[in-house]
């Protein structure tokens, strides 16, 4: 096959947010202008502060919300295509693993109930193939069979997460979103999960977009990079290269603040001030400017560009600068 | 899970014995005809006003003694477990069964649409059910269907609101978006990954509204705006002993005690169902 | 001189099938200025332990039991519950993780601040509010006249921790315990905060408790170091020893979880198995099942080994020979 | 802040509009032969309640001033029984969330859900028969005794039998207070069961909340923990929910008027049904449907000042 | 204390009608208006069975009884208000305003109020008054078409009573002539004061009455349709004195010791009316069906608590000494069951009981009565529906011919038996809605009229018998039951009056500590 497995072209999205009337709806900019491609077998990772935007993008790419604007493709194909049979295709070669397991099955069907869902509808198989489908997805990630007449609450954070794993792998997909997969594991089950998604990768040969906060993690599981920030790329890059030389000022703040990158990579910045909170996004200029120690009135005025430095994607006026 | 919930329920405090009371009730109120020892519409003018046998003058013949046209007083309670629980029970049914609809309809109808519906529903919800009665009465008559219509009325909203909150509430849920991620169409997602998530709301709403509609159809039975004449229901019968309060009080304690106790059972019962419903024994 | 002593503290729940000892004989010792670092995984135990220790357990579910309890020298067992309570509240400071739920919603951060100022010292109004200022600014706030006026609900993320760290200052404790401060945090806020920490910690003086299942935030910085697990200390000891020699599997484990970045090897090492239920806890040994170096006596119970300051609770300890 | 009140407002206006058009159906099934289409009787409908003419009664007085003249006796009734439940019901919840699991939550609880399952009408009845006709303590019905002839200044038989002073001395006022005592304690059983569950849920939870534990760990006292951290968070939820549970807190009322013959908005309205006076009982129910609405609004507005985070935000 | 010592709360069992008796025919509204605010020209004594002077001193008559001479007292004077002094004493003019309203049509107030004055032409005065004159400021004359036995009994009615001409005039000057019947002006020994509806009606004691000022200052008639709670109120001390106790309260009462009753035989009759004007009563055979239908022995013992006696004819049997020789209606359900079908009675449809909604003395519990009657006609397959209304709505009903069958009653205003038959079953009281059967037979007026015209006792007697056969037979009601009156009152009360026909009167009323 020719041609990335997935692609987004200036991709943007804007949410409404609803407020009680008499006061308006506002629009809130979640993402602005993403563009990348990821090739099949290979891993993106996400990271980026909380409301960058990584959420809405896994989202989006999952084929669960239309961006505003831009375009998403899967082997070419639109994700957002109108036609039912190719949307149920797309549904069976994208899967997502959501942020949080307790919240991503249903605490009052069975397991078992909820892995046939995707079954029904995505495939022709009969009840008992479907069975089998189960049963072997349980096992593949270290489940039992009698797992799946359980209900969510009778099993463990970790297990849940298996599950929710299992349910994105059972349809064998070319593509798993993975929000955030790990983060409110317990340290020595993260190790399992991950190692289980390394391992269904090698065998499946799958994709992954992984979304994370933990730096330290995206560098070990991904090939590619994407640094956000306040629904931008700040930096995008193959692991080595960005994680070897940072260039953006942003994405150093993430390493200095991480501990265990910190010690390895000796990088040494300047902490950003302030939270994203209090930052917003910057209608005019530089999106980080107000907390970026390097910023100057050219910054907070002018919005930089997007430049090629390296394999680097960099979002800065000042990247290689500082 | 129905096991679990069952010992959880069994654990609650009188959960158990209430539960056996009303399913008594229950039974009373269907096999009345067979199991009265009378007709409760019987005159026996010789045996008026006769208290219940343990008192002094009262007959074992007539148990719980006679009213004031000498009509037997537990057969006239047995008959009223039928008309009054039955009542209750169809004005729940049929509220529930509206609400719910209308609920689930307008959940998925987008916002500006509902709007007025929504209002409308908060207009009822506003106002006390013994005024749509008496508004009902008005308009269509009294009669234990007016009674029963008008209850039904006041808890329709109750449904509704409930349905439509927990539709709205739980389709933000991430199990909902994973549902879509796995084809689900719209009918799907309501029946197999939502329905069992409404259900328990519904259920406890259920038993919130049987509790109330059973004591509003007493309230308007005894207000004659409902059951009225020699129909035995609890609080007609409570209307019609008033006026002997002083000299047979027994005549308007048993049908009140038989409301108190099929209530009080009912909201035990919902209670324990209630904390046994919530994994995490969180009271309402 | 020691700032707090707990000996074999205990705490247990009822339920369904018996009495449940979600703390175990925890011990921990810290000396002024100390800051020590309690980890384990979620539900080991950590936040109980603290509670327990500042008297703050509800005591109509919780049962505790502790051989000796002192706070600034002062033996807490022998003196009358108010008094132990006034005690502990003026000498020790408790942050939650969450911090947005740690603040009262319904009064204004000022009004919070004056009157944690006003149960610890007896100051007029105006001088409370130039102390409330003072706090505020310590903890790197400096807008100040705006934040005293508004509502926990106007700000958000690192702002709260900070408040919260201003209110628990507000009494000048001598032992300050962070309950997981930075966890679901941003890996920005997570930095900012702990460097507050250890400011004050430097500035003031100030004992610091720090409570983490992050095993990854331990570092120099740490005097002494606690891993807990399924409600015992697993391992207790100088942080230097621990992190680089650990004695217990279960450390060696946590440790070894963490991603290599220096390797090219992408599979990290794992752990078999899932944390215990504290309703079923293994026979012996709780780490047992899941430890790689179980032998057939780890179904015996296995006691605290204290000989030197390196606490740890194994039969098999890692490390020990090459130290010798 | 002014958003919300204007928001509060065309909400509330939006019910009256309900209650209206609920009316106005009711009204259609009345005129069994209908002469006019019926938008046209909508039309007229609407006409006649915005002129604020709401037509006569059966014996040819205003409507609205009869209503109003009975509303006070309605009010006195309705509110000393809220009052009274939540003098009762706040320290008893307060204490049952305190003494969780002890013998003093038991109680409390027992009590409450006796409370929501008393049919009031019986429970008034035996009262009456224990206290008045037994006991002979309080009275059996009507707001003053009958040797009393007060003049209605206010319509408030507390303030009018003070106003009555140089008559009866203070012999009018306590009479009246007598009067009220058994129709308000029956009336306040179920806001106070209410009250006290409401009090108690929320005031455990919030007790054990991070704040609730963080200011235990300053050395703040007990009864200040409870009383006012506690009960300043949780005065807005249970206004909340009393806001929401007023209409079936109300129905109480039309049985306690009924019973103690007490002369009031309900006891009119149930009297007119009798009378076969229709169009009053409509024209009655819609005033009575608004003042209802109203004080919803009122107490949602009330519960939304009392919380921060309604407050400002919006 | 005082107040309560100089006041007399009566609980009475309903809202007046009017207050003006010459409007009225309910003993509730006797009581409020007749007995209370005003006085007629003579008052029946019924223990002498004479008839009294009151406004008039003495009286005579002339042409053969067509012409009455009524000679008045010159010290009697209409109560005054706050609004209203009066400028005169009581004299001729009042007494002419208060017989002209009701006798000229072109009187200016004889439309006030409705224009329908029951009794005056039940007694059949509106045909047999000519006129009346004031033959000077204290002498007044009575012109009859034809002699008129019972005129001074007559005269003696409530609707006799004697309103204000001046209090007229004053009204009309201000242009709200209609408050006549609603502000009442009398010479009686209580002066009105103010009428809340279902509430209460207070008077207050008129010092200058001509027999003497009464002894109670107030006298406060509270309201209490409902029986329990008229007993409750009197026990709570509430209320001194309690209309009508219902027979199932009799024995209770009499165990309570602050409590008295006092309970005489009545002069009334309770009875189930069928409009013979509406299907299916128009059939006669159903109408004797019903009267077939119905056990009334059950009804005595429960409604009445065996306090009343089974009624064979409307007329009290004290009133007609050889009632035996009239056929009673046994209780046979089969043959009323053949009767109905014979009549091809509409078995489907629902028949409409209504019962009216107060106690009386004869009849206590019209409700209880009506589910007897309903369980009763159950069993010869008729269903039948309870109606009901507030009193003077129900009674404003009933008079129009809304009700398919009414269970009602009657008490008597004079003790004679013609006062039970011409009210309720002579075409002229259909006339007024006062015959509730609207069962008008000429044959029977006739004979009413050939009874009040015979002088000897025996023969009237006969001619009465003839007239109860054929109302028998014609079977316009079923009769039920004669009742007993009777009233409770606190043990510290004393002379409460009750007349013959159970009204009572407060003027001799005395409380003590
Ligand atoms: N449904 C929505 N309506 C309105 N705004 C939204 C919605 N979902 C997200 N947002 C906003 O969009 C922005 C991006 O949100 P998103 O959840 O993608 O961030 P994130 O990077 O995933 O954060 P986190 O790390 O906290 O999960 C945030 O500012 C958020 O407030
Ligand atoms: N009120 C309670 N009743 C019963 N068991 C409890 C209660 N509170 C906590 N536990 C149990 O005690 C154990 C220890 O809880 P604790 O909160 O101390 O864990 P933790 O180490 O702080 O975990 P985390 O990292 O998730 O905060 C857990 O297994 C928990 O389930
Ligand atoms: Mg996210
Ligand atoms: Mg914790």
């Amino acid at each position: 096959m020719t041609g990335p497995l997935l692609s987004l072209n200036h991709v943007s999205h804007r949410f409404a947010v609803q407020r009680d009337w008499p006061a308006r709806a506002r629009q809130k900019t979640a993402l602005h202008d993403i563009s990348f491609t990821l090739d099949r077998g290979r891993t993106l990772a996400v990271v980026g502060e909380g409301g960058s935007g990584k959420s809405t993008l896994a989202r989006v790419i999952a084929g669960l919300l239309k961006p505003s604007e831009g375009e998403v493709r899967f082997n070419g194909i639109d994700m957002y295509t109108r036609e039912r049979e190719l949307q149920l295709q797309l549904r069976r070669h994208v899967r997502m693993v959501f942020q949080n397991p307790n919240a991503s099955l249903n605490p009052r069907t069975t397991i078992g109930q909820q892995l046939e869902l995707a079954l029904q509808h995505l495939t022709q198989l009969g009840p008992r193939q479907r069975i089998e489908r189960i049963n072997e997805a349980l096992s593949k990630v270290g489940l039992q069979a009698d797992h799946k007449d359980h209900y969510p609450h009778q099993f463990s954070t970790g297990q849940r997460q298996r599950v929710a794993i299992a349910r994105a792998i059972m349809l064998n997909p070319q593509l798993i979103v993975a929000d955030e997969p790990i983060s409110t594991l317990d340290a020595s089950v993260q190790a399992q999960i991950m190692n289980l998604m390394l391992d269904l990768q090698d065998t499946l040969s799958l994709s992954y977009v992984l979304i994370s906060n933990d730096l330290a993690i995206a560098k070990v599981m991904s090939d590619q990079i994407m640094v956000m920030y306040a629904g931008e790329i700040m930096e995008y890059g193959p692991v080595e290269t960005v994680y070897e030389t940072p260039l953006h000022p942003y994405t150093r703040a993430l390493f200095a603040a991480s501990p265990s990158i910190r010690d390895v990579m000796k990088v040494s910045s300047t902490p950003l001030r302030g939270e994203l909170g209090s930052a917003g996004m910057a209608a005019v200029g530089c999106p980080l400017s107000r907390r970026c120690p390097f910023a100057d009135e050219h910054c907070k005025t002018a919005r930089p560009e997007r430049r090629l430095m390296e394999q680097q994607l960099v979002f800065c006026h000042k990247a290689g600068e500082v | 899970m129905y096991v679990s919930l069952w010992s959880r329920f069994a654990n609650k405090p009188f959960a158990l014995p209430s539960l056996f009371l009303l399913l008594a009730i229950t039974l009373l109120a269907v096999l009345g005809r067979w199991l009265a020892p009378f007709d409760p519409t019987l005159v026996h003018e010789n045996a008026v006003l006769l208290p219940p046998f343990w008192m002094e003058s009262g007959q074992t013949s007539f148990v719980l003694g006679t009213d004031d046209l000498g009509r037997d007083m537990l057969s006239r309670l047995i008959h009223g477990a039928r008309l009054t629980m039955g009542s209750a029970s169809i004005a729940v049914l049929a509220a529930g069964l509206v609400g719910w609809l209308l609920g689930s309809i307008a959940a998925f109808l987008p916002n500006w649409v509902v709007v007025l519906p929504n209002r409308f529903m908060d207009t009822l919800l506003a106002l006390p059910s013994l005024l749509l009665a008496v508004l009902m009465a008005v308009a269509f008559g009294t009669s234990i269907f007016t009674g029963i219509a008008a209850v039904a009325l006041a808890l329709a909203p109750h449904f509704y609101r409930v349905t439509y909150q927990s539709i709205k509430n739980e389709s933000s849920r991430e199990y909902v978006a994973a549902a879509r991620l796995d084809g689900a169409d719209g009918f799907s997602i309501y029946f197999q990954t939502l329905m069992p998530n409404i259900a328990v709301p519904l259920i406890v709403q259920l038993t919130l509204a049987f509790s109330a509609a059973i004591l509003d159809i007493a309230a308007l039975g005894f207000l004659g705006l409902a059951a009225t004449g020699a129909i035995p229901e609890w609080g007609n019968l409570l209307s019609s002993a008033h006026d002997f309060i002083q000299i047979a009080p027994w005549t308007v304690a048993l049908p009140g005690l038989a409301i108190l106790l099929t209530v009080l059972c009912v909201n035990i019962v919902g209670g324990a169902l209630r904390a046994s419903l919530d994994p995490k024994g969180v009271q309402r | 001189m020691s700032l707090l002593r707990v000996d074999n503290f205990s705490v247990e729940f009822p339920s369904l099938y018996g009495d449940v000892r979600v703390v175990d004989n925890f011990s921990i010792q810290m000396g002024v200025g100390e800051i020590h670092g309690l980890v384990g995984e979620s539900g080991s135990g950590k936040s109980l332990a603290v509670l327990g220790m500042l008297d703050l357990l509800d005591s109509s579910e919780a049962k505790t039991r502790v051989d000796h309890l002192s706070l600034n020298d002062k033996d807490l067992l022998r003196c009358s519950s108010v008094e132990r309570r006034r005690w502990l509240a003026k000498h020790a400071s408790i942050i939650f993780q969450d911090a947005h739920s740690s603040l009262n919603p319904a009064f204004t951060i000022g009004a919070q601040l004056d009157e944690v100022i006003r149960t610890h010292h007896e100051i007029g109004k105006a001088e409370r509010k130039e102390r409330a200022a003072e706090l505020l600014h310590q903890v790197g706030i400096h807008n100040i006249a705006p934040t005293l006026k508004s509502y926990p609900h106007q700000f958000s993320g690192s702002m709260h921790q900070r408040i919260i760290i201003a209110l628990a200052l507000a009494c000048e404790p001598a032992l300050l315990i962070a309950d997981e401060p930075t966890t679901g945090q941003d890996v920005t806020v997570q930095a900012q905060i702990l460097e507050l920490l250890f400011e004050l910690n430097a500035s003031r003086g100030m004992g610091l408790l720090l409570v983490t299942h992050d095993i990854a935030l331990l570092n120099e910085h740490f005097n002494n170091i606690t891993v807990m697990y399924c409600g015992q200390v697993a391992e207790s000891g100088p942080a230097a020893a621990v992190l680089n020699r650990p004695h217990h599997p279960y450390t060696q484990a946590l440790l070894d979880s963490l991603p290599n970045l220096h390797h090219r090897s992408r599979r990290m090492w794992s752990l078999r198995g899932a944390t215990p239920s504290m309703l079923h806890l293994p026979v012996g040994c709780y780490f047992g099942p899941r430890c790689p170096r179980a032998e057939r006596e780890c179904v015996n119970v296995v006691a605290l080994n204290t000989e030197t300051d390196h606490h740890y609770r194994c039969l098999f300890p890692l490390h020990v020979e090459e130290q010798e | 802040m002014t958003a919300s009140v204007l928001r509060q407002v065309v909400l509330m206006l939006g019910n009256i509009i309900g209650v209206i058009v609920l009316c106005f159906l009711f009204h259609q099934f009345l005129e069994h032969q209908q002469q006019l289409p019926w938008w046209q009787s909508l039309w007229q409908f609407v006409r006649t309640i915005v002129s604020g003419e709401l037509g006569m009664t059966q014996d040819g007085a205003p409507i609205v001033q009869e209503f109003f003249r009975r509303l006070p006796a309605t009010i006195e009734l309705w509110v000393s029984a809220i009052v009274l439940a939540f003098l009762i019901g706040i320290p008893a919840g307060v204490m049952a969330a305190t003494q969780r699991l002890r013998w003093p939550d038991r109680v409390v609880e027992i009590f409450a859900l006796i409370g929501f399952s008393l049919p009031v009408f019986w429970w008034a009845l035996l009262l009456v028969l224990w206290f008045s006709l037994e006991l002979e303590i309080t009275p059996v019905s009507e707001r003053i005794g009958f040797f009393y002839d007060i003049e209605p200044v206010t319509g408030f038989i507390l303030i009018d039998s003070l106003l009555a002073h140089e008559k009866y001395g203070i012999e009018a006022f306590l009479n009246a207070l007598l009067h009220l005592l058994l129709p308000v304690a029956v009336l306040a059983i179920l806001p106070t069961a209410l009250v006290t569950r409401v009090t108690k849920t929320y005031l455990v939870s919030v007790l054990s909340s991070d704040y609730i534990r963080m200011a235990r760990g300053q050395g703040f006292s007990e009864r200040r923990l409870v009383w006012k951290h506690g009960l300043a968070n949780i005065a807005a939820p249970i206004l909340q929910i009393f806001s929401l549970q007023l209409s079936s807190l109300f129905t109480g009322v039309f049985l306690i008027e009924a019973i103690f013959s007490w002369p009031g908005v309900s006891a009119w309205l149930l009297e007119r049904v009798q009378v076969g006076d229709y169009d009053t009982v409509i024209m009655g129910g819609f005033l009575l449907a608004s003042l209802l609405v109203v004080v919803n609004a009122l107490m949602d507005s009330i519960s939304t000042l009392a919380e921060p985070r309604r407050r400002r935000a919006r | 204390s005082d107040t309560r010592l100089a006041s007399l709360v009566f609980c009475s069992e309903g809202n007046p009608e009017s207050f003006n008796p010459q409007l009225a025919t309910s003993g509730t509204t006797f009581d409020a208006t007749a007995r209370t605010v005003y006085d007629a020209l003579v008052r029946f004594n019924s223990e002498t069975v004479t008839v009294d002077p009151a406004l008039a001193r003495s009286w005579n008559n002339l042409d053969q009884g067509k012409r009455w001479r009524f000679q008045l007292r010159d010290d009697v004077w209409f109560h005054r208000t706050e609004e209203f002094q009066p400028s005169r004493p009581f004299n001729a003019d009042d007494v002419v305003f208060s017989f002209k309203r009701q006798l000229d049509d072109n009187h200016p107030f004889h439309d006030i109020g409705g224009g329908t004055y029951p009794y005056f032409q039940i007694t059949g005065l509106s045909d047999k008054l000519l006129d009346v004159r004031a033959i000077d400021r204290y002498t007044v004359e009575f012109l009859l078409r034809e002699k008129e036995p019972r005129f001074l009994e007559m005269l003696s009615m409530e609707f006799a009573s004697i309103l204000s001409a001046e209090y007229a005039d004053w009204l009309t000057a201000r242009q709200r002539p209609e408050q006549i019947d609603q502000h009442p002006i009398g010479t009686g020994p209580f002066q009105f004061v103010s009428y809340r509806p279902n509430r209460d009606i207070r008077f207050k004691r008129f010092d200058h009455y001509f027999l003497g000022a009464a002894k109670l200052r107030d006298l406060i008639f509270a309201i209490t349709p409902n029986t329990s709670l008229r007993l409750s109120r009197l026990r709570a001390g509430e209320c001194d004195v309690m209309a009508q106790p219902s027979p199932a309260q009799h024995q209770f009462i009499r165990q309570i010791p602050e409590l008295r009753l006092i309970q005489q035989r009545g002069l009334n009759i309770s009875y189930w009316a069928f409009n013979t004007q509406k299907p299916p009563f128009q059939d006669v055979r159903v109408r004797q069906a019903f009267n077939f239908a119905i056990n009334r022995q059950p009804i005595i013992d429960t409604v009445y608590f065996s306090s009343a006696e089974l009624a064979v004819s409307p007329v009290p049997p004290s009133l007609l000494p050889h009632e035996q020789q009239i056929p009673i209606y046994r209780f046979d359900p089969l043959y009323a069951r053949e009767l109905l079908q014979q009549a091809n009675f509409p078995f489907e449809q629902t028949i409409e009981i209504w019962a009216m909604p107060v106690s009386r003395p004869y009849n206590p519990n019209a409700r209880k009565m009506a589910e007897l009657i309903q369980e009763d006609l159950r069993h010869i397959g008729v269903k039948a529906r309870i109606v009901s209304y507030e009193w003077r709505e129900f009674l404003r009903r009933v008079s129009l011919g809304e009700a398919q069958s009414v269970l009602m009653g009657w008490s008597a205003d004079l003790p004679s038996p013609d006062n039970f038959l011409s009210p309720l079953l002579s075409c002229a009281a259909m006339q007024v809605g006062s015959n509730r059967a609207f069962w008008c037979d000429q044959e029977f007026d006739a004979l009413l009229q050939r009874a009040l015209e015979a002088n000897d006792p025996t023969t009237r007697q006969q001619i009465y018998l003839d007239a109860l056969r054929m109302f028998k037979h014609q079977a316009p009601w079923l009769t039920i039951a004669h009742g007993s009156q009777s009233i409770a009152t606190r043990a510290n009360v004393k002379f409460v009056d009750l007349n013959f026909s159970g009204g009572v009167n407060f003027l001799r009323t005395e409380k003590s500590l």
